[in-house]
């Protein structure tokens, strides 16, 4: 396959070509917070040479709010018209961010079922994935089968090599843009620099705990009272949840009045307590132990069982975000060594 | 500090040893530079962990709201080490009938301000700071390409920059030299206060339109230990709960008026935020009106009622028709 | 075209400035018909919580009214309320919201032309504002 | 019939507003009250008006409770169209013939559709609407006439008269005509009986001058008030009768048939100023630009907030007021009205108006003598029920007790305070216990709607022209319709009438309604009203909720109908809300502390203390002097010549002898505690402190002579207030003084900016001392420089009498008060010079005098002030205190359990504030022979799940309500709560929540309104 060049001089003109067809998403910093951003005249692309954004790019195809339908006294229910005008691509998401996009859509567009408001926007998606070259010490990718410069996501693959970024299409969508993208190929010497950045990428990364009997761990410590030391300095906030990549549950809440109003789907998080609250005033998960543990759970059990790998892409926000430090890896770690 | 932390050691030792306690909550290193984390000593082998710096800047009253608090054995008082706010929010704990003043150990130490991490990233830059090193009022960091030499106070919280009760008020020992009180200190929020109305929403509606309603102010708030937040209540739902700007600055409004004349201004909400809201000034501008207006300030004194469940004919009615 | 005209919710005390209400109308005192009266039974009622969710719905302006300090039916709800409402305004026009929209007066059973007169204060202050915008949620 | 065993019942004749109290009142305390009213529907003169004085209370709106309750109350038989015929036994065991006439009209089977109506042929002139309607031989007294049935007048009917019609019974599906009724003669066992029959009013026809029945626009002001009232013929819409166009100019003609001599009406009818104050209001009102003018001798504004109206009327209104009698009445072209009058100072003055209004007096009934001959009662000069001063409550026959207008002038308070003291006086003839149940009423159970669709009933009530004058009532019951879970709307003419509570009853049944919403007036007087409504269908009283589109809508917003119209819509949006969130609640039983604590032990608290004493409970009684007595120490004499000295004395005794009295001397009330049944008390008197316990409270606190710095008193010794001038006429010391020229000035500090009330007795107080001088010194000259005489009622002969005996009397207005100087400058305790304006004159008038006697006024204590916040009752703005309701509820305060009477209610003679007195205590009497009654069901509750005891409400509740349990969870004592709800709003996790004003309740009202 082919490899080509996008010079950096160039990436502006390159990004307002790709939004005549797409809606570009790139990393943006606003207020000190950096996101996927939809790109405008004035965006800063300077951005994409740091590390990866503090909210992942979910949102993007999965917002935080998404409104279902809308209803007032004079019309029926009207569901919101979710045809996008154009297709979404993200330029300079990362490999471990690239990667959840595909175990979101295992969860939305599965065969047992099929979410319209992802699928509408994920299906024509063009993923841009920028590999990292300074992977931070919160990454940790490569314990989850994943690496700084995985392809897995991707559409077409960039790595920085300066002056600019190479570009691998890795799909048949890929392909078939880029080769309307007139760009330039790569050289060899473009690729050698490639190469070796990933090599020193990958060794910058911690050496990864060995964690494939996660699941089976996990399954035989449902009942440790280990949880309760694990939860135990847990606030119950959302930033994990709210800012991983891969988490994805959700709400449903009515807004408005008898005369008009609308159905909303949010982001919810199993840390609440009102989570599973229910109606008759009893939680099946009362307390820190019990969410904390379904949160573990969920990432590194329940969904091997359903998708077939781990909810965990190892990006490493939760770890960042925690406001109290509360690091999974020491979780993982504290697991397996309950378990030997 | 060194010094602090060898003398706290040791008092923590003893308490376990001698049976005082069985419980005692501190911090210890954290797994990220510039960060450290709560810890529940249970045995003496582990008191080695107990740290105490500038990076301490979790509030640990949290842990003793009443729904919270550990069960221990033998109904045992619980060992907890305190910086001033966190002394302060105790004291709230104990008007509030959270806990019981002989339910706890406090075992006071000084504290000269914590690190907003957010603060150090506007110094450095976005890079990922991988060591730090007090060295007196310096505090210097180093990342894979860089190494800074910072003042402390350009990093500490805004919240420990108007801190006037760095020593908690109540405390059974006292672990090391009690910082001088700076009495010049008061809760400000004047460079808020001279923009005009519509400017301090702006700021305000910039601040909270960053929020993603993850709670994590609200449950790092050591007051915030509501059954079930107003914000959660279904009968009536008060509020959304998605982002919408209405929702949030709602629920951050109410907030800082559950916090009213309780709060003292420890900013662990603040340094919670995942996002970077500083909701710092909301809890700073109560703190003063409460001053200003009812002559209270919280966290004092175990014995005071509350300003808002208390009352007094002559209370100011500027504000009234 | 029309005038706008502003909606403003009032909670009244029972006893107090419901009854000042009532008295205004018995006695045919005429005032702007831009309120929308809750009857509560004393102002110490009023949770700030229920004035937030008024400018969320919308309303231009609230307004609590409750007896006036010393004649509270319930002997000090209106004592609590006045500082639940100091604090509360003083935190609303710190994030910048008019100091207008939310207001609190003290009328008493028999003061029906200090109603009036306060709803036609409370009704100009508010048209001179403009509909409201801060809080809404639209 | 007749036993000699104790009697519990009791009869009650006439159904006016004083038999009506009289007979609640009677009922509440256990007794069998059967109340005989000669017209088809109780309500007596209350229904003809249209609005009451000084608070322009719609009259209807305040009575029909009063009237539907008494239609339900379980101790109450009416007996309408009956008539008292003869009374034989003794006082307790009375044998009393009763006739009830026929009504052709079984009204158990009526149910007042009106179809009859219409068939019949016959038309009569309508006496209720005092003849300015038509009406047909088969009617119903009024539309809101309880009881609400039909019946046939006999002297009209067609097939009564000639035998031949009988329409009505064809027409009747309810196959309610029994032209077969005859009358029936009852015989009734009864321990007591009150009088109540009220009065007729004067008819001016003999008033030649003023045309009246001559000129087609003369009327009289009971005609007026029809035209004005709502539901009158004129719906509310005044015209001049001869063109049916609206009226410019309208003159109103007071003491028509009062103050008349000639007449042999030497009294004054006392309530004819106020009510012409009210018309011409009420009349601008309705019409723009109406220019009404009042002829008057004196303007008789002397009770309670009276004045402030009189005043309003004149700078608010611009009523114009002119001081003259009006000669004559002539008609020209057009049916003009041309008054001739003469002014003032002599002046004739011609004046036109569209109409003239006849302000007729008050007299007593036409069939009075024949009436007191069959009760063997006698009547006084005039024709009134003969009472005593002292004993104004007693005919002449034990046990037989007067209220009301019928023994003389009264206004609707007086007549309530009269008829619940009658009620007083009635208990020691009637053998009461104290009782058991709650409620003797019987309700239907309660249908459990827990869990069921809100099924709401909707309600709009056009009061007349009241609210649907101005908002659109039709629009706001589509609107309604509409609305989520309504499954019924409709509106009634008035809400509040037996017929339209009848046809709420029928729609919850008919539409499985389980929440009903009227919209109409306000809550705080018809609220009870429909609760109990509700219960009566069967329905929890608390599923009930009221949008207040009157008194705060159409009121409110006369000018502006849509705007009205949205606001209505929008608050009956808001009940529908509410309404919708609402849930059943219960009410707790508070157990009853029969004891009584009366504040005060001037004449009004002794007079309280003894009634609830002879009714044998407990009685604390507490003074802040030495010794007993109050003002009326300072009483030497009477206008009717009764010794108030005699009086104190024994009732001092009494009061002293009655083991049921502890008196408390220099006593200070330093604490009160609890509520209705079950208050704590902390009185200290000296060193000694002591707690009381006990059920109700009257305040009897009284009021004082203002110290006045006017007129150089305090500086010459000459100068006296009235009560130092009674001292000196009842002792040698007048001697000193050696009168021989007295000036009196009248409303001295009174009927001014800082105290804009009329002491009420200072007229009355300048009459009697000036008489008494005369009767020392025979040839002194006295004048009285007055700004209004205000000897109303049957005090007015002694103004008469004065007059004769030479008593001058100068009027002075505010802008030109007497000035009083010493004739010599040097000697401070000089003769003074007082120089007036007579407006007869027209010039300035010099007296010289060697006494001035200052009529200052009475002003509230302040003590007052302290007091009210113990009690947590308000004070009016003079520092009186402020009754519950000014015309109904003249002794209760809002607050349950606390009774008013005597000066600190507000200025009055001895003897009004002995019926007033009476009457407190009689109204205390009511809770106090129950040995439980209902707590509120708006109290709160807390959701223990939610509670994290943090102690907020604990710290914030004002009754100790609230503690925190084993657990450290908040509960809350029921008994005590009082349903404020400050907890509720300061519980930051909304773990407590107000019954009846539920955070959800509120929720949905505010978020029901559309932006």
């Amino acid at each position: 396959m082919d490899i080509f060049k996008i010079e950096k001089s160039k990436l502006k003109q390159f990004l307002d070509d790709l939004s005549k067809k797409y809606s570009v998403f790139v990393p943006a910093k606003q207020d000190r917070v950096t996101s996927f951003k939809e790109i405008t005249l004035n965006s800063q692309l300077s951005t994409l040479n740091s590390y990866n954004t503090d909210k992942p790019p979910k949102d993007i195809f999965f917002p935080q709010t998404e409104t279902l339908f809308t209803y007032d006294e004079n019309s029926q229910l009207s569901t919101l018209n979710s045809q996008l005008s154009k297709p979404i691509a993200i330029f300079g998401v990362r490999p471990c961010d690239a990667k959840s996009f595909t175990l979101l859509d295992k969860v939305f567009d599965s065969e047992k079922y099929t979410d319209t408001y992802w699928k509408e926007r994920y299906k024509d998606a063009l993923v841009f994935a920028l590999g990292c070259n300074n992977p931070l010490s919160t990454c940790f990718c490569n314990w989850v089968g994943g690496g700084p410069f995985n392809k897995e996501g991707a559409d077409i693959s960039l790595i920085d090599i300066g002056e600019a970024f190479l570009a691998e299409p890795c799909s048949k969508k890929g392909e078939e843009v880029i080769h309307k993208l007139s760009l330039q190929k790569a050289t060899e010497d473009d690729l050698k620099k490639g190469n070796q950045l990933k090599n020193e990428a990958e060794s910058m990364l911690s050496k990864p705990v060995e964690i494939s009997s996660l699941k089976e761990d996990l399954d035989a410590l449902w009942n440790s009272p280990k949880w309760e030391e694990i939860a135990r300095k847990c606030l119950n906030c959302a930033a994990c949840t709210y800012l991983c990549p891969t988490c994805h549950c959700f709400d449903i809440q009515d807004e408005g009045k008898s005369s008009k109003g609308k159905r909303i789907r949010i982001w919810d998080s199993c840390m609440f307590k009102l989570f599973t609250q229910e109606a008759a005033g009893t939680n099946p998960r009362p307390t820190g132990k019990e969410r904390m543990r379904q949160r573990i759970m969920h990432k590194f059990n329940y969904l091997v069982e359903t998708i077939g790998e781990f909810g965990c892409v190892g990006c490493g926000r939760c770890i960042i975000s925690c406001p109290v430090n509360l690091d999974v890896r020491e979780v993982i770690k504290e697991i397996k060594k309950v378990r030997n | 500090m060194e010094n602090i932390e060898k003398q706290l050691r040791e008092t923590v030792k003893k308490l376990l040893k001698e049976k005082k306690v069985d419980l005692v909550i501190g911090y210890s290193k954290g797994t990220l530079p510039l960060h450290s984390t709560p810890v529940f000593i249970t045995h003496e082998k582990d008191v080695d962990n107990l740290i105490f710096d500038a990076t301490c800047g979790n509030n640990l009253a949290k842990y003793l709201g009443k729904s919270r608090k550990p069960k221990t054995k033998n109904r045992k008082p619980i060992g907890i080490i305190v910086k001033g706010c966190d002394g302060r929010s105790i004291v709230q704990h104990i008007v509030e009938n959270q806990i019981k003043r002989e339910e706890i150990i406090i075992i006071g130490v000084p504290c000269d301000g914590v690190i907003d991490t957010r603060k150090l990233e506007e110094k450095v830059g976005r890079k990922e700071v991988l060591k730090y090193q007090v060295e007196g009022e310096k505090i210097i960091v180093e990342g894979k390409d860089f190494k800074n030499s910072l003042k402390k106070k350009e990093i500490l919280s805004d919240s420990c920059l108007m801190c006037k009760y760095p020593n908690p008020p109540v405390y059974d020992i006292f672990v090391g030299e009690p910082v001088p009180v700076n009495e010049n200190r008061k809760p400000n929020t004047d460079n808020l206060e001279s923009l005009s109305p519509d400017k301090r929403w702006e700021y305000f509606e910039k601040e909270i339109s960053k929020c993603i309603r993850c709670y994590a102010c609200r449950n790092a708030c050591p007051l915030c230990y509501c059954e079930e937040c107003f914000v959660d209540q279904s009968g009536p739902q008060w509020f959304g709960k998605s982002p919408d700007l209405s929702d949030t600055m709602i629920f951050h409004i109410v907030r800082t008026l559950h916090t009213a004349g309780r709060c003292v201004s420890c900013g662990a909400c603040t340094r919670a935020c995942p996002t970077g809201v500083n909701l710092a000034p909301l809890g700073i501008r109560m703190e003063k009106e409460i001053k200003d207006r009812f002559g209270y300030t919280a966290g004092l004194d175990t014995e005071a009622t509350p300003p808002m469940a208390d009352w007094n004919e002559n209370d100011k009615q500027e504000f009234i028709m | 075209m029309k005038e706008w005209q502003p909606k403003i919710l009032a909670f009244l005390c029972n006893w107090c400035s419901y009854a000042g209400a009532d008295l205004a109308g018995v006695s045919r005192i005429q005032y702007p018909p831009n309120i929308r009266v809750i009857r509560v039974p004393c102002s110490g009622r009023i949770n700030p919580i229920s004035i937030m969710k008024c400018l969320q719905n919308g309303f231009d302006g609230v307004l609590v009214s409750g007896c006036h300090p010393g004649d509270c039916h319930y002997i000090t709800g209106n004592y609590y309320a006045r500082r639940k409402f100091a604090v509360l305004k003083t935190l609303l026009e710190f994030i910048g919201i008019e100091p207008g929209r939310v207001q609190f007066s003290w009328v008493s059973a028999g003061e029906g032309e200090k109603f009036a007169e306060v709803i036609k204060k409370v009704t100009e202050d508010v048209k001179k504002l403009g509909p409201a915008k801060k809080l809404v949620k639209i | 019939m007749s036993s000699n065993a104790p009697n519990k019942s009791v009869l009650v004749v006439g159904a006016g507003i004083a038999g009506i109290q009289a007979s609640l009142d009677l009922a509440e305390l256990g007794a069998d009250v059967h109340l005989i009213e000669e017209t088809p529907s109780i309500g007596g003169r209350m229904p003809q008006l249209d609005k009451t004085f000084p608070t322009n209370d719609c009259s209807l709106c305040i009575l029909a409770p009063k009237m539907s309750e008494c239609a339900r109350h379980p101790g109450i038989t009416l007996h309408p169209c009956s008539s008292l015929t003869s009374i034989s036994g003794e006082p307790g065991n009375f044998v009393c013939e009763i006739t009830e006439q026929a009504k052709y009209v079984d009204p158990e089977k009526c149910v007042a559709c009106g179809l009859c109506e219409q068939k019949c042929p016959t038309k009569v002139v309508d006496e209720f609407d005092m003849h300015l309607r038509k009406r047909k031989a088969i009617y119903r007294y009024f539309l809101q006439s309880i009881p609400s049935n039909y019946v046939i007048d006999a002297e009209h009917c067609l097939y009564l008269t000639k035998g031949a019609c009988r329409l009505c019974e064809k027409i009747c599906e309810a196959h309610a005509i029994n032209f077969e009724d005859k009358d029936k003669v009852i015989s009734l066992n009864c321990g007591a009986v009150v009088l109540s029959s009220g009065i007729d009013p004067h008819d001016p026809i003999v008033h030649a001058q003023y045309g009246y029945k001559r000129f087609k626009n003369v009327v009289t002001s009971l005609e007026f008030e029809r035209m004005l009232s709502a539901s009158g013929p004129l719906m509310g819409h005044v015209t001049v009768p001869s063109n049916g166009k609206e009226p410019k100019r309208i003159a109103f003609i007071q003491c028509v048939g009062s103050r008349d001599v000639e007449n042999k009406n030497d009294y004054c009818s006392s309530v004819c100023c106020m009510y012409a104050i009210k018309q011409a209001i009420i009349a601008k009102e309705h019409i723009k630009g109406l220019e009404p003018t009042i002829f008057f001798m004196d303007i008789r504004a002397f009770g309670k907030d009276f004045d402030k109206y009189y005043e309003r009327a004149e700078s608010q209104y611009g009523v114009k007021f002119v001081r003259s009698k009006v000669a004559r009445i002539s008609e020209s072209n057009g049916g003009t009205l041309r008054l001739r009058f003469s002014q003032e100072n002599g002046k004739r003055k011609e004046e036109d108006f569209d109409m003239a209004i006849l302000s007729i007096g008050l007299e007593p009934r036409k069939k009075m003598e024949k009436f007191a001959d069959c009760l063997d009662i006698k009547l006084d000069e005039y024709g009134f029920a003969r009472t005593s001063l002292f004993e104004p409550l007693n005919t002449t026959k034990d046990g037989i007790f007067v209220c009301g207008a019928m023994s003389g002038p009264k206004d609707i308070p007086e007549s309530v305070m009269s008829a619940s003291g009658a009620v007083a006086e009635c208990t020691k003839f009637l053998a009461l216990e104290r009782q058991e149940k709650v409620s003797k009423k019987e309700f239907p159970p309660e249908k459990d709607v827990i869990g069921d669709r809100p099924r709401v009933g909707v309600f709009i009530c056009h009061c007349g022209i009241n609210i649907a004058g101005v908002v659109d009532v039709p629009q706001a019951v589509d609107f309604a319709k509409n609305l989520p879970n309504v499954e019924h709307t409709e509106d009634l003419l008035y809400a509040c009438s037996q017929d339209c509570l009848d046809t709420i009853k029928e729609k919850i049944k008919e539409h499985n309604l389980n929440r009903v919403v009227v919209a109409s007036c306000t809550p705080r007087t018809h609220e009870p009203l429909f609760r109990e409504t509700l219960r009566e269908a069967g329905l929890n009283q608390y599923l009930f909720e009221m949008a207040n589109i009157r008194d705060q809508c159409s009121w409110a917003h006369m000018n502006e109908p849509e705007l009205a119209t949205e606001k209505a819509k929008d608050l009956i949006q808001m009940a529908i809300a509410k309404a919708r969130n609402l849930v059943p609640l219960k009410r707790l039983p508070i157990d009853i502390n029969p004891k009584a604590l009366v504040i005060g032990g001037g004449l009004a608290g002794m007079t309280a203390a003894l009634v609830v004493a002879r009714a044998g409970y407990e009685v604390h009684l507490v003074e802040k002097d030495s010794e007993l007595g109050g003002n009326l120490k300072d009483i030497y004499s009477t206008l009717e010549g009764d010794d108030p000295q005699k009086l104190l004395q024994e009732t001092i005794k009494e009061v002293k002898e009655n083991n049921s009295i502890t008196v408390y001397t220099n006593a200070k009330i330093e604490e009160i505690a609890g509520y209705i049944g079950n208050f704590k008390t902390k009185v200290k008197t000296g060193n000694k402190k002591s707690e009381i316990e006990h059920g109700i409270v009257v305040v009897a606190t009284g009021a004082k002579e203002y110290e006045t710095k006017e007129y150089l008193y305090g500086k010459n010794k000459r100068v006296v207030t009235q009560l130092e001038f009674e001292k000196l006429l009842h002792t040698e010391k007048i001697k000193e003084y050696k009168p021989r020229s007295i000036v009196m000035i009248q409303c001295v500090n009174s009927r001014e900016e800082e105290r804009l009330y009329c002491s009420r007795v200072c007229c009355g107080a300048a009459v009697k001392n000036s008489l008494k001088l005369k009767e020392i010194y025979p040839s002194a000259d006295i004048y009285v420089l007055y700004r209004d005489v205000r000897t109303y009622g049957l005090k007015e002969k002694y103004f008469g009498t004065a007059r004769d005996k030479g008593i001058v009397f100068i009027r002075y207005d505010l802008e030109h008060k007497p000035q009083v100087e010493p004739m010599d400058k040097d000697n401070p305790d000089s003769k003074l010079l007082i120089k007036t304006m007579d407006p007869i004159l027209d010039a300035q008038v010099v007296i010289e005098a060697d006494l001035l006697v200052l009529s200052v006024s009475i002003d509230a204590l302040q003590e007052n002030k302290e007091l009210a916040k113990l009690l947590k009752v308000p004070l009016n703005a003079d520092g009186f205190f402020l009754e519950a309701h000014v015309k109904l509820r003249p002794v209760d305060f809002a607050t349950d359990g606390i009774f008013v009477c005597g000066l600190a209610h507000g200025p009055k003679y001895i003897e009004e504030s002995m019926v007033q007195a009476k009457a407190a205590a009689s109204r205390a009497l009511t809770i106090l022979s129950k040995k439980t009654i209902e707590a509120e069901g708006t109290i709160c509750w807390v959701n223990p799940d939610k509670c994290s005891g943090c102690g907020v409400c604990v710290e914030i509740c004002a009754y100790s309500a609230i503690e925190l349990n084993e657990e450290g969870i908040a509960e809350i004592n029921e008994a005590l709560c009082k349903g404020c709800g400050a907890c509720t709003a300061s519980c930051r996790s909304g773990a407590i929540d107000l019954r009846g004003f539920t955070d959800d309740q509120i929720f949905e009202a505010v978020n029901a309104v559309e932006i």
